[in-house]
């Protein structure tokens, strides 16, 4: 009968194989080992998630038939959909749209930006204007540090949780 | 025509609407709340955009943010589905003053109809029928007490702002009376911030049934037959037909012609339902509009031969409709049940999660409208419906038969369902001879 | 009426019979090769027996098998779908020996509409116009050269026992006659056990326009409307509709009546079809008659609304047909896809595999009869169809519109599919104005 | 048989693998190990894989209305199909039907069997008859040892493939 340290080193062999089962049958004993397919099958689940990351990729679970039939000819379409946020790195803080609107990185056309990278904010450091319904809303910064990188551009089209900054804290 | 359309609604009936806009070459914008990242609203639209947080409130009920996608994206319109925003005059007001189309009636017609007691008289001075009561709101327990007496107990105390079955309440004998419509108009004030109240006879034994009208900007207003909706539970609809089982041809088009004139009665312009009581004794009377597409509406298109949201689209876009009452024409039996992740043996009870397998049926006379796939979440912040199942057959028996085909056949692993439920009353024999009431899953427990 | 019925086939047809089943409350006996253990059919059925390894020949085509498990389950009736076993007059023979009731046809029709030019023969007695050529089998090159000249060239030299777009061959001029009669010849022993051969004026722009009929047991025969199959790849249906974009009122009735002499002629009983040469000058010309089931079935069935294998079932166990020709009533515009699992970027090769993801199309108008499911693996060895995808419109224009719609939507991802092809199709601007025939995809390679 | 020790230290093996399952069947014990896939999904090919192997699922794939509508007055369904044939032991041969038919194990109603558990076989030995088409086909043992179980009963309908006899070779 096979040991608990055989039946480790059996995972662990298949584990590096190739293969996706393994089993073994004896007069006292069955033994079943599965793997999940490893790449072939992308799981719904996955696929569907894998939809969202990518902007731009939320139309294209589905293909549409317009975009099937003429792939360049679409009218420069909007930035896409913010994906989720990007993992969080430890000290740095990302500033997010909190409404849908329009991005604005300055107070009028030919004022200076409020922010850019190298800038030090602190919580209340206005950031950007987000635009909606004729309305100027001033996101603050919310955090303290120094901004190193502008997610977003002027005059763009930003969604509800869209990153917009990045701020090393400190 | 068109160019772009805003989706302001998810699930199954912004799928809908999608479908409809791609088959007329319209561009659709879909709007999504966080929750609804990997909906299928979300892949299917021409582009989709992120509004606001989970909660509908600052996501499908937040005007600025819809309104604000809408300008920035440059669409002609917005469809609104149902639910949300649909019957919000103000959303329609907002849009209108933004110059972009909202697909649905003017905010006159909705404020009419929204208004309960309002649109219980508008109706009466277009000659519909409507259930004896006040004829608005009633002021004090006084007087509700003297209009209970008049047109007899039991009687049903309604808040104006009510609708969809909320904020009614039936009161058997005078006893109870005083405190009842104090209860009432409490309730009113706390849940719809409008105590008014007004007072109806209650038809105990009566069916749900509505007439679904189209009408255009051109003056030109049709009704498309009959939707029995009698089977619900606690006031929601779980299954719908066409046509009602036991309307006589008679009665079809007398109920028909009340529609129309009520609709014509608020100018009416787009795809809107009129929900009548149908008294057991033959008689009917105004229950409600609904200005707005209905979760049923596949019913009537299937028997009819009608898209309902192309219509609606093409309506709201100034064309004129696309056929005249005399080209209406029923053609056999169509069913639809609403599959919602719940448990039935559980006493309804919600059950989001995850969809891990999922395969809808198919074949003959079968059609699925739904938002589900395989991996989705169902979350548990929005309506539990997965899917309408809808079947037509030449008859009513033969589509009961393919409804429990199709039910057997419908694979959905991972969430419960009401699916057993459908399958139980499609087998029971008063539902089979079509002798149902609204207290009917009250009365006959499954 | 029949209590249990054992479907002869695998696939969609064995699924679509199995639904039929369902719905008349009849229990369904699946058969299985070694290789459809996972299929749908056999899910889905009461009982499934494994009746052989995986080569047809000695599971789907082995009639001993079959019927050693129709006796041993107890069946009323076998149901044999199309291909396979479908126009085995044996088959069908062996089915009576054993009291066992064939769906479809007598053993005399069968062997009648297979055989050619016994086809032709009976046609032209029945006064169905048939295509210029000879009177029955071509005894040699003289008699061969001797007609070619009287009808005049190109002609087609045709084997008595092909079928289905097998054992053709077209001649353009006399210089070439003799050669291709004797390789026609032995064509026809090696392929068909047969070397009979007849000839027919070839008419190169034609349409494929076909009729359905329904008879029942007592006399009754009427006709459905027609169908076009005019696009095609070599010889192989690719999209059917309904009605023929191009025929007229009047061609429809002479045509359906042509199509019910034929089906009279032979005394047949159940659902077939009568395809037709339609030359563009309006003109037609009986081509042969398929005595069982066909896959473009739907399309007449969403156009007039009657459930072709339901009629077919209730015929073979002996009741009238539910519908009398003077309610058959075509309504809207019905258009087939078959998906199959072939790259069309690479001369249509066969890509069999796994199916790893799986979402049909759904929402108004659209209907899907498929075997497949997430996860199941098309297997090499049978025909490639995955899915056959049928829309319903008011009118054509729409109809193409939704196609468009719901091939845009159907999601199969692990092998290629025609989907793409069917999508290039649905934009060509010949093929929306119905500028369609035979060798169509031939001279506009999409 | 395992300790607690022992399956605490196999979920910690498979959870580090990639393994899916892990399944051990002992005389006195049975033990199965399951991982959702990658993201808690279980991939269509799984599932749809997963409907085959027990006997008599086949057909619960999709609930058949009738199953769900009366589940106990389904009218004595005959034996499932045969699964897919089990795995192979070393020295173990399974004599499967080469056709559909009636099994029975004796030339006629009031004959003794052809072979019991114990009975030797050699390749021509004649182990029992599948009738079929009023045809009865004598099916040989093709193998040569010991019958140790009969899987198929007397006047029952077997399938193509079905499992009839087990054979211990030698």
């Amino acid at each position: 009968m096979l040991k608990i340290d055989d039946i480790r080193d059996l995972i662990r062999l298949l584990d590096e194989s190739s293969l996706t089962e393994l089993r073994i049958e004896t007069e006292d004993m069955k033994l079943c080992l599965k793997k999940a397919l490893t790449a072939p099958v992308t799981p719904p689940a996955a696929a569907a998630a894998a939809v969202a990351p990518p902007p731009a990729a939320a139309a294209s679970f589905l293909p549409s038939p317009e975009a099937a039939a003429a792939p360049a000819a679409d009218p420069a379409p909007p930035a896409g959909p913010a994906g989720p946020a990007p993992v969080q790195e430890a000290n740095i803080h990302t500033i997010t749209s909190p409404m849908v609107g329009t991005f604005y990185r300055a107070p009028s056309p030919d004022a200076p930006p409020y922010v850019d990278v190298g800038s030090r904010v602190t919580e209340k450091t206005v950031v950007c204007i987000v635009e909606a319904m004729k309305l100027m809303n001033e996101i603050e910064a919310e955090c303290r540090g120094e901004i190193i990188e502008v997610l977003a551009e002027n005059g763009q089209l930003v969604e509800y949780g869209q990153p917009l900054f990045r701020v090393r804290l400190g | 025509m068109f160019n772009r359309i805003l989706v302001a609604n998810r699930g199954e009936i912004a799928v809908r609407i999608i479908r409809a806009c791609r088959e007329l070459g319209i561009e659709t914008v879909a709007v999504y709340s966080e929750a609804d990242r990997d909906a299928l609203h979300v892949q299917l639209a021409d582009e989709a955009y992120c509004i606001g947080p989970t909660p509908s409130k600052q996501s499908y009920l937040h005007i600025p943010s819809i309104i604000t996608v809408a300008a920035l994206t440059g669409v002609d319109a917005i469809h609104p589905g149902y639910g949300f925003l649909a019957e919000n005059s103000d959303f329609a007001d907002v849009c209108e003053a933004c110059g972009i189309t909202f697909i649905g009636p003017s905010p006159r017609a909705i404020e009419t109809m929204g208004d309960k007691s309002a649109a219980r008289a508008a109706m009466r001075r277009a000659g519909v029928p409507t259930v004896p009561g006040s004829d608005g709101l009633v002021a004090d327990a006084n007087e509700a007490e003297r209009i209970a007496e008049e047109i007899g107990y039991p009687v049903l105390i309604k808040a104006t702002a009510g609708g969809g079955g909320k904020g009614i309440r039936v009161v058997h004998d005078r006893a109870s009376l005083r405190q009842a419509f104090a209860t009432a108009q409490h309730e009113a004030e706390t849940a719809f911030g409008n105590p008014g109240v007004y007072i109806e006879k209650y038809i105990e034994r009566m069916r749900h049934v509505e007439i679904q009208i189209l009408a255009d900007r051109h003056g030109n207003v049709i009704h498309l037959g009959e939707r029995d909706c009698s089977v619900q539970r606690r006031l929601q609809k779980l299954v719908e037909e066409a046509p009602c089982p036991v309307l006589s041809e008679e009665t079809r088009r007398r109920m028909g012609e009340a529609a129309v004139a009520a609709a014509r009665a608020v100018d009416y312009v787009g795809a809107g339902t009129v929900e009548f009581i149908y008294s057991l004794d033959g008689s009917f009377y105004f229950m409600e509009m609904n200005t707005r597409i209905q979760v049923e509406h596949p019913v009537t298109e299937w028997v009819t031969g009608v898209d309902l949201v192309r219509e609606q689209i093409l309506a709201a876009a100034g064309y004129p409709l696309s056929i005249r009452q005399e080209d209406v024409v029923l053609r056999g039996h169509a069913i639809e049940c609403r599959i919602n992740a719940e448990d039935p043996d559980r006493n309804f009870m919600p059950c989001p999660g995850q969809i891990t397998e999922y395969l809808p049926p198919g074949g003959i006379g079968v059609r699925v409208d739904s938002a589900a796939y395989p991996g989705y979440v169902v979350p548990p912040y929005y309506d539990s419906m997965i899917a309408k199942l809808i079947v037509w057959a030449p008859d009513r028996q033969q589509a009961i038969q393919r409804m429990l085909r199709a039910l057997g056949e419908f694979r959905i692993e991972g969430v419960k369902t009401t699916i057993p439920f459908h399958m139980k009353l499609m087998q029971n024999e008063r539902f089979q001879r079509g002798e149902v009431t609204t207290r009917f899953l009250e009365e006959h427990p499954l």
